[in-house]
């Protein structure tokens, strides 16, 4: 592959546009023209839908699509993700067989990660998957899925080799969703909403052919998934930005995005919304109250402040800085936010923070940030976890003594749950 | 049971070491003289005996089950807890059916019931309306409704707070005229359920505040269930339309009601206090059985200090309610003040509780299966319920500054 | 020894001291009195100044003492917990050469137990007692010794043994403090009272029989010592409420009483003084202003509710009740207490909390406050310390892993300080 | 060092992503435009200087020395740190000698200043003198002072707070009439040794607050050095008696006073960050020596995670310590709320860290020995000087809200 120009890339693409696109296509005939001409992944290899493209030039293809509000290809959920792993660690038929439908939207994947053992240990997971016969034969209950119930394929973490260490003993599978041994259930969280599923398998059959990489290597692999969604971490916010309008493909897009949004729509909450607080003060004359005035003062000043610390996080990484100890702080800082925003929206609200619904305040957001805001120390890794990282990776205080690495599996003290 | 509160039997302590000035003086005057930091025996075998009926029937499944209903609450076990325990008459005077028992023993019901979360009309029925009318009813109105509440075969509430949320009665707006209501409460506890409604209202525009009895099913009287945080305890708007009302305080219930109240704050207090322990025994149980790295999580040290500062938090809390408890059955004039920095401490100590709770069991705490959003819930909504912290402890200032 | 009644022992007291008691007496002289006639100790055995009455008894004789003003036996600093553990552990030697100057005041002790780098850690000390010849030669530096520089004696905890486990290789000697190789140095704290020393021994010499109880058996001894300073803690507060005079004795008291108290004027300011919150708030104003008055607040409900826990905790010992959880706790309320005290101080002080002294408020108490808090949270045991006492012993949760234990502490990592 | 401060060089940002409402998202929409969230390799080679320069001559014995003697400073250190390094012109233009950079620069050199605990008039003479100077003197006065000021041929200060303690220059009760001064100044930094009083005061009574310069040997000054918890920054209390001055303003100076007080509350912040950057450092390099069971005790985990959260917490301070300084720099709108924020933020900040740097060193942090203390005192007198955070805090809100 030759290198191009960004002005020969920006004409190729605005000419294979003007050839090609059209608003009035059905949403699925339109990606698979992109996936067949390669432009919607053009960083992409070109063997497998892309272009070959260097990443630096995604971001001139994607102008030239809005340009014209013509839409991209497929992104919700772990879709992203998945290919990621399949593109490095997958097969030709893996690739084949999956690639192009996660790119049209056709097909919808989920991930079967964690377990209720599993908690702030992903690697100490006990889901099983023995070779019985021709087939791998899987056991066990996953959480923290979503849209699970929704999904075609899965990407599973099951463990294949009790007797290796916790890390070396789980094997990466793709697993059809559609079986009988597979049952996905929503799971309710405090808030009300179900925006993760609980997944349980019996006797699930998973054929050969989908053991992604090695026998054992599942954690490696795993990781990989891992960093991309770290890294991914804010493409929900590019992808939800659907233009919208009249034409059939905007219509359908919309409802797919509908759809893949639902179980986010309680995020903002969970971060507590500090961005309602000053209305929220004023409009209830709290505003007035000197108490109110300094618990918002705290507020204001530690959110900011995090917020600028993720700027200067940002941009030392801009420059090529080394990473300050900025950049690991976000997590935690969050946790602090979200409790302290909680706290000043209940003295804002005052007997109004016991009522939810239409008749709580704000339609209900005051209440759902309420019931909300805990998640935020919890997922992602707890606060707890965020401080062993910080002190140990950040301040280089000695780790913490590990009593299950390094041992066969069988003999560690296996997670439990409550 | 006879003799729960018998003053005698209290223990009675030397003065404490550290000097304070000024009027906080006086408060420990009054320590030294009158409060009990202990429980009597008896008391304690009461509180056993309240444990374990709330032990049989008031198991996270059974308030599960109740809190999805509309009414909130259980008729048999209400029954029971009427009949048999006969707490729902428990602070009520023996001449007109009741216990006859003071505000320790409503306060070692109330930590109970917290611990338990049960679901029933006790907090707004045989605390709120009761106590409303023993502190603002005429002697015709005690006669009339404390013995069937005592009994439990009437419910009622307490209907003070309006629009602004306030449950101080000097707020009340609501106006009384030609023997009828108009207007509008709010945040009315069981107030969908209860079959009689005591409303304070102003005699006319800016008149004196006092308390009156609607019967629920009274004419131009709508009522709605709020949707709530807390789905354990039932609220409801009350719409009055030129309904029918009783007047049954004398002509001015102010003090009263405010009286009333401040008992209220502390029995809520105890249930606080309740909750908090039921949120940190949680929270320690999981931590001795969840594994996570091959450990017990409760083997983490940074766990085990959150652990130990949470038991400071919820023995704080639990002072503080028995305490104004305390003062509440010997009527001290330090009451107001004890009362509010009961209900401020504890709520705030019940809120951090449940955070904590929820915290140390990680993911699966977040989640409606596990049980302990419940008791989340009810710290949200009892850190409001009858004036949030930085109000009452403006009120306290109020008394000891 | 035959039971005696109350009345009876009264009666005794009574007739002893209407024969005995003389204000006009030296205070040494008077002691000497009561040292030979056991009243001074009635608790003691009889052989050693004592009656070898019940323990209960000693209030009854107390108040015949108090009701006629009758001075009583020394009491300062350390002596009471040598004489205990010398009546417990000491020879007839030991016995007969120092309880009677530690009643009557003529000799002062000092305890050599902590040291720099023991911190929490007390078991873990360094300083060295070898036999030399016919004498223990001990080498070592000690700290946190309350008036060790006019100390005649010191009670000294040492290593005599390095293969035994850290527990095991001490020992409990009597040293004396007046000879060249020990010498005492003032250590300042930061609020700039100097209530401690340092007490350095070079080659100091220690005669054989100045070992108290068996070699190695050094730590439970100073248990022993521990325990009754637990028991004790409060024991100031008694023995300071001289009654005052103008007879010779009353004065050779009052001198002896602002001696030994001179270290501890800044203790009352060390827990934070809430006594003096509402006062300040008051004369500065501030009383008015709605901020000022939550925090107010706050410390005061934190402050009574740590106090009333205390007193559940003391009535259900009085009781006989098992020890709830709340006897545990004062210590870290305390810290928690202090701080707030210190927090609210300042915004009450405004600006003025910058001065000292004279310039600054309260003639300098406010500063001493600000500058003597920290002391709170890590003197007697730092906070983290409770917290482990705490969820170890009351909520039974598991010990942290211990690596300098039941090995030979040659082997163990030593204590370092900075 | 030419071209420190080069807007260019800065690095510009995407919009932030989470909404703000209100006044807020003008606060946001200015940052987008004009806030810079990295030094330039300038700006670091520039603190690297001040750093080398401090190391050498600013370690904890010098401190020590220094904050015993009355004057608290060292002058050839001073005049070092005047003419090789510049920096007491740092902020004065070039016209009048100085090196003409702005208040980021200014907060590099308070940062390293707080965290070596520098003694010396720099916050007094280079700050709050100059600064009132730039922003309320006449040009005669400018022309007068400010080239021996940039030079450190000239110490000065400014004279605000009076009894009540405030720097609000509305608060100024000081009368000036007939070309003299009476009355008393207090917490007058460096005020002892000061040559120069730059000292705020009413044209009569009711009349406009102007600046005027009293010299340090005028006749019926007298000066008095105060008892301080901080000796490493001196204070005194100034008594004027129908003292000679000059008026070296406008005849109303307060909004240039305002801002030059904004912008040394800027400076302060950073060297606040400054110095609870040093006691993270000095807690976290204690608990990887300090052996205790055995073990390092920053192996604990209680210890990690108490480390953990004070890295957050002055990460955090250092953040609105160098937005306010590149505000500043920018002439910003929202200086005042930023100043402000910056101000309450970070000295709350330093209280927390030196609190928590005495706490993990142990017994041994609470001696006069171990150098904590003298930060911790910094820390409690940064934390009123120039108002408290409570009062910044509300500062804030009537900028914000």
């Amino acid at each position: 592959m030759t290198e191009m120009s960004e002005d020969q890339v920006r004409a190729d693409v605005r000419a294979w546009l003007a050839e090609n696109w059209d608003p009035n296509l059905g949403l699925i005939e339109w990606r698979n023209r992109l996936a067949d001409s390669g432009w919607g992944m053009p960083a992409w290899p070109s063997e497998w839908h892309g272009r070959g493209l260097p990443v630096g030039m995604a971001p001139v293809v994607e102008e030239e699509f809005q340009r014209i509000r013509a839409v991209g290809v497929a992104r919700s959920g772990v879709r992203m993700l998945v290919a990621a792993t399949l593109l490095e660690h997958g097969t030709e038929a893996h690739k084949a067989k999956f690639l192009r439908r996660i790119l049209t939207g056709e097909d919808t994947w989920c991930q079967l990660f964690s377990e209720p053992g599993s908690g702030s240990d992903l690697a100490g997971l006990t889901t099983r998957a023995e070779q019985v016969g021709n087939q791998w034969v899987v056991n066990g209950q996953k959480v923290w899925s979503t849209s699970a119930h929704k999904a075609d394929w899965g990407v599973l973490l099951a463990r294949t080799d009790w007797d290796e260490p916790k890390h070396q003993g789980l094997s990466y599978f793709v697993i059809d969703m559609s079986q009988p041994g597979v049952e996905a259930r929503p799971l309710r969280q405090m808030n009300g909403h179900a925006s993760f599923n609980e997944v349980f398998m019996t006797d699930a059959a998973v054929p050969p052919d989908m053991l992604v990489g090695e026998r054992g290597e599942g954690w490696a692999i795993a990781t990989t998934t891992l960093m991309h969604e770290r890294r991914n971490a804010d493409s929900l916010r590019t992808w939800t930005t659907g233009v919208g309008g009249d034409e059939r493909i905007y219509q359908e897009e919309a409802e797919e995005i509908a759809t893949a949004m639902a179980p986010y729509t309680w995020y903002p909450q969970r971060a507590g919304r500090v961005d309602m607080v000053l209305d929220r003060a004023r409009a209830t004359g709290k505003l007035e109250d000197p108490v109110v005035r300094q618990e918002i003062a705290k507020l204001l000043i530690m959110s900011k402040s995090a917020e600028w610390t993720a700027r200067r996080a940002r941009a030392a990484q801009q420059l090529g800085r080394p990473q300050g100890p900025e950049g690991s702080l976000g997590k935690l800082a969050s946790s602090h936010v979200a409790r302290a925003a909680a706290h000043v929206h209940t003295l804002i609200s005052g007997s109004d923070a016991m009522l939810a619904g239409a008749d709580g305040p704000e339609d209900g957001i005051i209440a759902e940030i309420l019931l909300s805001v805990p998640a935020t120390s919890i997922a992602g890794g707890t606060d707890e976890i965020q401080r062993n990282i910080i002190s140990e990776r950040v301040l280089k205080m000695p780790k913490e003594h590990r009593v299950d690495t390094g041992r066969p599996f069988n003999e560690v003290r296996k997670n439990t749950v409550g | 049971m006879t003799g729960l509160d018998e003053p005698q039997r209290r223990q009675r302590f030397e003065p404490a070491s550290a000097p304070f000035s000024g009027t906080l003086k006086k408060v420990q005057a009054q320590l030294q003289t009158s409060m009990a930091f202990s429980f009597t025996d008896e008391q304690e075998a009461f509180r056993e005996v309240v444990q374990r009926f709330l032990g049989d029937h008031s198991s996270t499944a059974d308030v599960r089950r109740m809190m999805e209903t509309d009414t909130g609450f259980d008729a048999d076990v209400w029954r029971q807890l009427a009949g048999e325990l006969g707490l729902t008459g428990l602070v009520v005077p023996e001449e007109f059916g009741g216990q006859g028992f003071g505000d320790v023993e409503l306060g070692i019901v109330m930590e109970e019931m917290g611990r338990a979360l049960l679901c029933a009309p006790f907090f707004s029925s045989a605390v709120l309306a009761t106590l409303a009318l023993l502190e603002s009813g005429t002697d015709a109105a005690r006669q009339h409704y404390l013995p069937r509440l005592a009994s439990g075969e009437l419910r009622a509430t307490l209907a003070v707070a309006e629009d602004g949320g306030s449950w101080d009665p000097a707020d009340v707006q609501m106006i009384a005229a030609d023997g009828a209501l108009t207007g509008q409460k709010r945040f009315v506890v069981d107030g969908n359920s209860a079959e009689v409604i005591f409303v304070a209202a102003r005699n006319g525009a800016g008149g004196d505040v006092g308390l009156y009895a609607v019967d629920a099913n009274a004419a131009g009287l709508e009522r709605r269930a709020l949707n709530v945080v807390d789905p354990t305890r039932k609220l409801a708007e009350l719409q009055f339309a030129a309904t029918p009302a009783t007047l049954v305080s004398g002509p001015d219930a102010r003090d009263g009601l405010v009286t009333a109240l401040r008992r209220a704050a502390i029995a809520l207090a105890n249930e606080s206090a309740g909750g908090a322990q039921a949120m940190l025994q949680s929270a320690v149980d999981y931590t001795l059985m969840r594994v996570q790295f091959g450990r017990l999580i409760g083997s983490f040290q940074a766990i085990k200090h959150q652990c130990a500062e949470l038991l400071l938090e919820v023995e704080l809390a639990k002072s503080a309610a028995y305490h104004a408890a305390s003062a509440a059955a010997e009527r001290d004039d330090e009451l107001p003040a004890l009362a509010s920095a009961a209900k401020a401490g504890t709520s705030d100590s019940f809120m951090r509780a449940a955070i904590a709770c929820i915290q140390l069991h990680g993911g699966i705490g977040f989640t409606w299966e596990q049980d302990t959003h419940l008791w989340f819930k009810r710290a949200k909504s009892s850190e409001v319920m009858l004036g949030t912290p930085a109000y009452h402890r403006e009120l306290m200032m109020q008394h000891w500054a």
